[in-house]
């Protein structure tokens, strides 16, 4: 019973990939049917064409049996598919207010012969639907000064507030953490039960089982297998999405923990940060534990230089640092892997060899500061070789990389610039099983050779599975200092919300 | 107080100095002229300027920069401001008239320069203006004669300006009446940097026309002159000599160097201009009697007598040497002398 | 100890609310304190018949302003606005003068030939893809050329020498020349303002637009005809470079060569402007407005106070850099 | 059947390669044509005097364009070259005319003048977060004014007569007038192109600024002192506007009002038409010297073919059209 949807023979290309070949597949209303591949598999192309943000493709869709035309968003939107892209920026306006993006559909396609725009229900209806999915934000707020996570939730609201048929999550839960994601968990529920099908793309399994009926597998831009979640296990879908098996995710650190290297007293800045103490040696990884908002990414800035102290100092190595600028902090051998990597990390319009070296230029120049094209493009070569980045070539252009592997180019860029003390916010991000466990396996192998590491992430399993200690951040503030090989994820939680 | 106390001191003597100026009451002027960014705006303005606070004035000046409507606006609103008497410069369209009609109503004296004729209908006004038609005859018969009557010329002109338009005219019949002159060429803008881009395309216009088939260029503003004289000077083309209109002291550093082929220029003085018109301001004020139009003479200044003088030429020591220039006594009151004498600092 | 950190935090605050209040309210009070300089050294500055004037010199101002304010709302840039209106000029005054048509007709020609570059524009922009600034850019040197070859390059008004000899006989109508005389100029820029705010503020095509402007993939993504948009705002933007040239048209009785293109500047000064007044942050048609009024103010009370007219430019930029310094001053974070 | 697939596919990719071509030489391709029809119609369009014609009479434009091109690498943009470069000119006459000072002095002058300029245009913008386009805007205002002051209005020339009555009695040194003129100024020219194109191109510095103009939070939190290189931007953008100047002022021997401030637009053409030039996507020197070539024979070549001035802006904005239109021109999707 109910509609369903059914891909046939999707094959797309782009200059140099051919992103889609032959791709089939298939949901039905009333479930949720989980999309998963390693980065660049091609789920998201898969889900642009379903909602008709690639007009290129060849291959049919049928709904219902019947062959339809979905050649723009506008049409797909006809048959009642909505999307939650995985690139927040691609799809929120930032000057604009909360409402207005929440609103958005609802404005482009349900005024039908109405003209004029009513802000006051417009508003009281965004706040009412922010209210239902327990998201705390202002409706007149403007989207630029929202968090990440926040914007994503933004999104969410949106595609939740139109009615539809099928719901694409490209990603969602990315950037959200335990609360938020079970929040999330309870809307993609309430969802099934109205009969909506839900196409969740995740690169954390654990919730794909928790949610969804049916398992859709692909790689290299090819259809592998559709299943029944019941029917498999994670370590099977991990084989069947690398092509390969995959041993212990997190790897044995075991590197020499030397002297304090990093050392942050009584710390506050202008806006969350209240109060930080925290210590860190030579060797060592060191998590930062909270929710969404409990100034992570601040705190991580904060330590960067970009945003300034308002009081407490930051000691490297016995120096105190003044942290005016993120380059005094480079100077003094600190790296930073941002949490919004579009906005923050990568620089879309250029090439992944620009974006790989320049953090370290200054390595590949003379003297006479002029460049050395071919020692910089030898070593972006090896580096993508090594976090094995999924590219045409080193010239093609970060933009057109998929998700996670955007993410790496991020995270290689500090690779090359040799720094003392890495800070790492939220980066393994969008990025899959395989990339995940060889981004972990380089921070430790960053500890092993003597550097030192801040590990900020919402993902607790991902805390306790590489850190030494965690510091658990609740409202600005470390409310605790942990040894993680003497707590759990129940403790963190625990701390994370305050206690209580 | 202090200023009839000096007055007393003072050894001229007031007798026949109209009664206004004689109380000391001088005067509120306003120059409003709608063309600027050029040589002959700023001297024209320093003359008027110069010759009003000889004669005890307040003298405001303005320029629109060629923006009709700002022009309307700084009318409109120096109406509303107590002065006494205001000279419209370049007020070439017809709302012109309708500014200075009330500018009339409401009392005011006003001399307009180089403005639209329908002027002349409003009572009490005087329009002054450059003979242009005398300014282009000098010129051309000059050409005429030189190149005796048969020439392959340039003609540097640009429409869309009455002075220009009139200058026009005078050439259209020249041509007509010399059939040798034959004008094979023609350009001109008028931008801000119009002297720049003449000597651009008068140079490419050289290349076309090699040695022998260009005699001479009919220069109708001295910013296509001064453009032409350059662009001969990198070409080397020393033999196609320019005939222009208009003079200004950077014209006569050209015309003076020692291989210009800028050979004549009939010009009259832009700062004599200003203050002529000051003066005929200062008449009416005076409740004297004021023509109705003024033309200010031309003459024509030779490269043989610029180069002939010893010492370097510029727009004030050229009286000394074309005659009739820069000085002027018409409309100079013997009441304007001695106004002059007492202000003297 | 409890009672201080409450205390430091509202100062701190006071001190936040202060940077937005002048972020926000710079731009007006800027004109606030212009008006009381100029008025404390001449009274006559605040005379109604002087703000008249005031609203009257920048009302051509501000209706091109309106045409580059839409145009930015999309994330465009309308260049060619100047020489629309300079074309705009030209035809209207020509239609009566050399071919003695009535009111409507030379009006419905001026605008009718604006909207074609209108559309030129957005076809070239919204079809081939080529950058607004750099198209606009084009299209202003074509239709300049335009508007100079259509007159030969010379002044057209009423009784000129026609190239045959022939002196013009149309007349313009005095129905016409009412358009640029006080308070109908003054009317036209306000109904003007007002349509285009409420256009842009309340209805869902203006909203559309600044959606477009935001973020265009977005727009199109959630089903928004951008092209359709775009070529909208590049028409609208034509149209009211049209109605600025008709306007000047009227006042001036005269279409003289590029006499459209001195507004560019000002105008865009006027939209950018705007664009900050009351923390908008984006441009809108109110905020142009208020920066239309800025420069006017400026440009009134300068003559007013005899600055000599080459140290204007010097005091306008000022004014300007002045009224930019304490709208976007903000705290460091 | 399984040969017509490679077939399709083969001529959907010529067809693709084709556009990637155009893409990559639509401005070169069209400066080909232009240089072809010009040649054709007029042999001497080619000799080797009117070539040295065009390059004499683009470098001033290509010098200043070279500035706004570093400024638009960091993703700013300066609209005060032209008033820069009316200044430089004022400055580095006067000090001949008034001050009777040596060539070096004189031009050392002008520098220091403009790269004071630079500095408060950069401080202005990264300090107080000004957008850049306001606030060199606002600038440009104050610059134009005060190069008129400075002046008092008027043209500053050998002999000139000083307010005072007297005469002014420096003398521009000769040395200096050879900065002018061939091959002196093309080679000026040619030098900043190269030096400025190799320091974009093969230097960090370079570099740095255009990922700084890529993306400015990206570029900043990679250890970019991005505000040293916003000032570096808009001082190098000041220094090459005086060259500029400097330059004219040796072409032209005396200063003109507002002498520097129409290359501005001929300069932003120069530098965006030069952004696409060989599908660079962004600012290049070398690019922006094309993009001054082409507006260069243009120029040159309509004045050979005697077209009326009137139209000569039609043809140049076509042709402007024209290249942007193959340069943009992509296959749809
Ligand atoms: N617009 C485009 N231009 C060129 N290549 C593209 C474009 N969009 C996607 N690709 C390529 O298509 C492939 C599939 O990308 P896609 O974004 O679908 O991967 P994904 O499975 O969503 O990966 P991730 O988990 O990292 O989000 C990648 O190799 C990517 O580089
Ligand atoms: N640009 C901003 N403008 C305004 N408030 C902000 C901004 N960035 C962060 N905040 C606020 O600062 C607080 C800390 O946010 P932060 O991003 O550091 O949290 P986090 O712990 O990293 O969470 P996340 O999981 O979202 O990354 C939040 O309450 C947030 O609302
Ligand atoms: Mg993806
Ligand atoms: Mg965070």
């Amino acid at each position: 019973m109910g509609t369903r949807v059914d891909m046939k023979g999707i094959s797309i290309e782009f200059p140099g990939v051919k992103a889609l070949s032959d791709v089939d597949f298939s949901v039905r209303t009333g479930t949720a049917h989980a999309l998963v591949g390693a980065n660049g598999a091609g789920k998201s192309t898969l889900m642009k064409v379903l909602s008709g943000a690639h007009v290129h493709y060849s291959g049919d869709i049928y709904l219902d049996g019947i062959k339809r035309q979905i050649r723009s968003p506008k049409e797909a939107q006809g048959h009642g598919i909505q999307i939650v892209y995985q690139e927040v920026d691609t799809s929120l306006i930032p000057y604009l207010t909360v409402g207005e993006n929440v609103m958005l559909n609802e404005m482009v396609q349900n005024m039908g012969q109405k003209q004029l725009v009513k802000w006051k229900n417009l508003h009281n209806a965004a706040a009412q639907i922010l209210q239902d999915m327990n998201i705390h934000v202002s409706s007149k707020q403007l989207v630029k000064d929202l968090t990440l996570a926040q914007k994503q939730m933004v999104l969410i609201a949106r595609a939740v507030s139109t009615e539809c048929k099928f719901l694409i999550l490209d990603e969602p839960t990315a950037p959200l953490s335990h609360r938020e994601t079970t929040e999330l968990f309870r809307i993609v529920n309430e969802l099934k039960q109205k009969d909506v099908g839900i196409i969740f793309i995740s690169h954390r399994l654990p919730e794909i089982f928790e949610i969804c009926e049916d398992i859709t597998i692909m790689r290299n831009g090819e259809h592998v297998t559709c299943r029944k979640t019941g029917d498999i296990n994670q370590k099977d879908v991990v084989e069947l999405m690398l092509g390969k098996t995959m041993d212990e995710q997190f790897p044995e650190v075991n590197a020499a923990i030397g002297d304090i290297v990093l050392e942050v007293k009584g710390l506050s800045d202008a806006g969350k940060i209240k109060d930080v103490n925290l210590h860190l040696k030579a060797g060592e990884i060191i998590g930062l534990a909270g929710l969404v908002g409990a100034g992570k990414t601040e705190l991580c800035k904060v330590l960067f230089g970009h945003t300034s102290i308002r009081v407490g100092e930051v000691i490297l190595n016995g120096r105190r640092l003044s942290l005016k600028t993120p380059h005094d902090a480079v100077k003094n051998g600190l790296a930073l892997v941002p949490e919004e990597r579009r906005k923050e990390g990568v620089l879309v319009q250029e090439s992944v060899t620009s974006n790989l070296t320049a953090a370290s230029l200054g390595e590949f120049s003379s003297t006479l500061s002029f460049l050395n094209r071919k020692a910089e493009k030898e070593k972006a070569t090896e580096m993508i070789a090594s976090l094995g980045i999924k590219t045409p070539s080193g010239e093609a252009r970060v933009e057109h990389l998929s998700g996670g592997n955007q993410q790496k180019v991020a995270i290689g860029k500090w690779l090359i610039a040799d720094a003392d003390v890495y800070i790492f916010d939220e980066p393994t991000k969008g990025v899959d099983v395989g990339a995940k466990k060889d981004i972990f396996h380089l921070i430790a192998k960053l500890a092993r050779n003597g550097k030192a590491i801040i590990y900020a992430s919402s993902e607790l399993s991902e805390i306790i599975g590489i850190t030494n200690r965690t510091y658990v951040l609740y409202d600005g503030s470390t409310v605790i200092e942990l040894k993680t090989n003497k707590t759990n994820e129940e403790e963190l939680l625990y701390y994370s919300t305050g206690g209580e | 107080q202090s200023s009839t106390e000096t007055k007393k001191e003072e050894k001229v003597s007031f007798e026949n100095v109209p009664e206004r100026f004689a109380d000391g009451q001088g005067a509120k002027i306003k120059v409003i002229r709608k063309i600027g960014g050029d040589d002959h705006t700023a001297q024209y303005l320093a003359g008027a300027k110069e010759e009003g606070e000889s004669l005890g004035f307040q003298v405001d000046t303005y320029t629109a920069n060629g923006d009709t409507a700002k022009f309307h606006d700084a009318i409109a609103q120096a109406m509303q401001q107590d002065y006494d008497g205001y000279i419209i410069s370049h007020g070439d369209d017809a709302a012109t008239v309708n500014d200075v009609q009330k500018l009339v109503d409401a009392g005011k004296s006003v001399v307009t320069f180089d403005s639209i004729n329908d002027l002349s209908k409003i009572e009490g006004v005087t329009l002054t203006s450059q003979d242009d038609e005398a300014l282009a005859a000098l010129a051309l018969d000059k050409l005429i004669e030189e190149q005796k009557g048969k020439a392959a010329i340039a003609y540097l002109w640009v429409d869309g300006f009455p002075p220009m338009v009139r200058r026009n005219a005078v050439y259209q019949k020249k041509l007509k009446e010399n059939p040798g002159i034959k004008e094979v060429e023609r350009f001109g803008v008028a931008s801000a940097d119009t002297s720049v881009q003449t000597q651009n395309a008068v140079a490419a216009m050289l290349n076309k026309y090699p040695k022998g088939e260009l005699d001479a260029i009919f220069a109708t503003w001295d910013a296509f002159a001064i453009g032409a004289a350059r662009a001969i000077k990198e070409a080397g083309r020393e033999e196609v000599k320019i005939y222009g209109i208009d003079v200004s002291n950077a014209d006569l550093q050209e015309i003076h160097s020692a291989d210009s082929s800028w050979a004549y220029t009939a010009a009259v003085d832009p700062k004599l201009i200003g203050a002529v018109n000051m003066r005929i301001l200062a008449k009416k004020l005076a409740g004297e009697d004021t023509p109705q139009t003024y033309d200010l003479k031309a003459s024509l200044i030779s490269q043989k007598q610029i180069q002939a003088s010893k010492e370097a030429v510029n727009m004030t020591n050229l009286s000394g040497i074309v005659n009739g220039w820069g000085e002027s006594s018409e409309f100079e009151e013997d009441w304007m002398k001695v106004l002059k004498a007492h202000y003297k600092k | 100890m409890s009672t201080t950190v409450p205390v430091t935090a509202n100062v701190k605050k006071r001190k936040l609310e202060l940077f937005e209040f002048f972020y926000k309210y710079g731009t007006i009070l800027t004109i606030i304190l212009l008006v009381g300089v100029f008025a404390a050294t001449n009274p006559s500055f605040i005379q109604t018949t002087n703000l008249i004037n005031i609203l009257r010199s920048i009302s051509i101002v501000t209706i091109i302003a309106i045409g580059i304010t839409i145009s930015l709302t999309v994330d465009g840039f309308d260049l060619s606005v100047g020489s629309v209106a300079s074309m705009a000029n030209a035809i209207v005054i020509s239609m009566f003068v050399w071919f003695s048509q009535d009111t409507l007709i030379a009006i419905l020609a001026a605008i009718g030939a604006s909207l074609v570059v209108g559309a030129l524009n957005s076809f070239m922009i919204v079809k081939l893809r080529i950058p607004d600034m750099l198209m606009t850019l084009a299209t202003m040197f074509i239709i300049q050329g335009i508007a100079l070859t259509y007159t030969k390059g010379a002044t057209v008004s009423q009784n000129m020498v026609m190239p045959d000899g022939t002196f013009a006989t149309g007349l313009i109508s005095p129905l016409f020349a009412k358009i640029g005389q006080v308070p109908w100029i003054i009317g036209i820029m306000a109904v003007i303002v007002v349509a285009t705010h409420i256009f842009l503020t309340y209805t869902k095509h203006g909203r559309y637009m600044y959606i477009i402007g935001g973020n265009k993939e977005a727009a199109r993504l959630s089903g928004i005809s951008v092209n359709k948009y775009k070529v909208l705002a590049y028409l609208l933007s034509a149209l009211f470079a049209a109605i600025g040239g008709i306007v000047l048209a009227s006042r001036v009785m005269t279409s003289e060569i590029n006499s459209g293109s001195p507004y560019l500047m000002d105008a865009v000064a006027a939209a950018f402007i705007g664009s900050s007044v009351l923390g908008a942050g984006k441009p809108n048609a109110f905020g142009t407005f208020v920066g239309a009024v800025l420069i006017g103010i400026l440009q009134n009370g300068l003559i007013m106070m005899s600055v000599p007219y080459y140290a204007m430019d010097i005091v306008k930029g000022t004014v300007l850099a002045l009224a930019l310094a304490i709208t976007y001053y903000k705290q460091k974070q």
